[in-house]
């Protein structure tokens, strides 16, 4: 198994009501896996926002597979300026 | 040369400089918040930041203008947390030999500011209510 | 709104102003002046103007900017006299709801400013000559 | 005869030496009339320079009369800015 660390921001935020989660993975488990249950466990208040995936902290342009320790974060389009 | 801060209470300008010998052009733009967002009238906005990333990508972003632009140097403060109506949240200066590089860098970074930097706003409402920007409008 | 000014002395330059509420964008521009002018070195310009008509023509140009772009105001000072390298001969703010038409206007203002609005530089060499600027690297 | 006041800027001022000029000329005059001849006053030095004509602090986009008491200005290229 491998511990994740979710950062959530924004949309994120306010539809999973977190700052932050952690969860145990399965060995292989990858981004884009990730991306699916989040978007599970917010019953649908994520369906049509786009989001990139930033794992420790660097957007990453392609599915990769996690690792044990992963800082990962669900980045809604961000509105700066 | 590059100066980036992301900090959480009202922006100090920078100071106007008359020791620069070769730069014809000073070209300073401050984002202010306007009193309505997506229509709806609003107290203040909330930046949030990723913080760590946020910081790394405004830098990187930096670096790419100086590169893309003859440029000479590029500052930038951007303000996070809670920031009244009428308040600056970015506040970038350019400075470069002639005026015209100056703009485009400008137009260019804070395009791409609102496409990769890690902050978001939140609405603050009249009714003192929280939301994030983009959901305001239903 | 529209404020023009010419003046002789160092630019003092508009204050910061954070009661706007529907001014998203603030944009300044700062002209200075460079230490070489057609590749000779100078210690400064002086700026001479046709007054009356520097003038006339630069409130005039204010307001066809502000017809032809959707800002809200523009403020222009603009040095007269000498003006020693390194410091701003130019100082020009528009504010706008977006940053957009913003740099859309302060370019458009700033290419017909030196086309039409009568004012002209003299080089001060470093060995303390006086020649119109154009005439220093005949 | 009318009588005419000519100001001097940048580089008509430097080729002729002065700020200002009052010459007096025939009724009639035009403006590209006196360009000419303040062309040959500054003996060759203004060859090659543009110039718009301002006449009363207004830029004239045709050639015109000249009025007695007339304000003229040969304007060279601008510098701003």
């Amino acid at each position: 198994m491998i511990k994740i660390n979710i950062k959530c921001f924004s949309q994120v935020k306010y539809a999973l009501d977190t700052d932050e989660l952690r969860l145990e993975l399965k060995n292989g488990t990858t981004s884009v896996e990730l991306e699916k249950m989040i978007r599970e466990k917010s019953k649908g208040k994520l369906d049509g926002i786009s989001m990139r995936i930033a794992v420790n902290q660097k957007y990453i342009p392609n599915d990769i597979k996690l690792h044990d320790g992963d800082e990962v974060a669900f980045i809604p389009p961000v509105q700066g300026g | 040369m590059i100066k980036i801060d992301i900090v959480d209470r009202p922006l100090e300008f920078f100071p106007n400089d008359d020791s620069r010998l070769q730069d014809g052009a000073e070209l300073i733009f401050n984002g202010r918040v306007r009193a309505t967002e997506h229509g709806d009238s609003i107290t203040a906005l909330e930046y949030e930041q990723y913080e760590g990333m946020a910081e790394n990508e405004l830098f990187q972003l930096a670096e790419e203008t100086c590169k893309k632009f003859p440029i000479h140097d590029l500052f930038c403060k951007h303000r996070v947390g809670r920031v009244n109506v009428g308040e600056t949240s970015l506040h970038v200066a350019i400075w470069s030999k002639h005026r015209q590089e100056g703009i485009d860098a400008m137009s260019w970074f804070i395009v791409e500011l609102k496409k990769r930097v890690p902050i978001w706003k939140w609405a603050i409402m009249e009714d003192g209510s929280r939301i994030p920007s983009e959901c305001s409008h239903g």
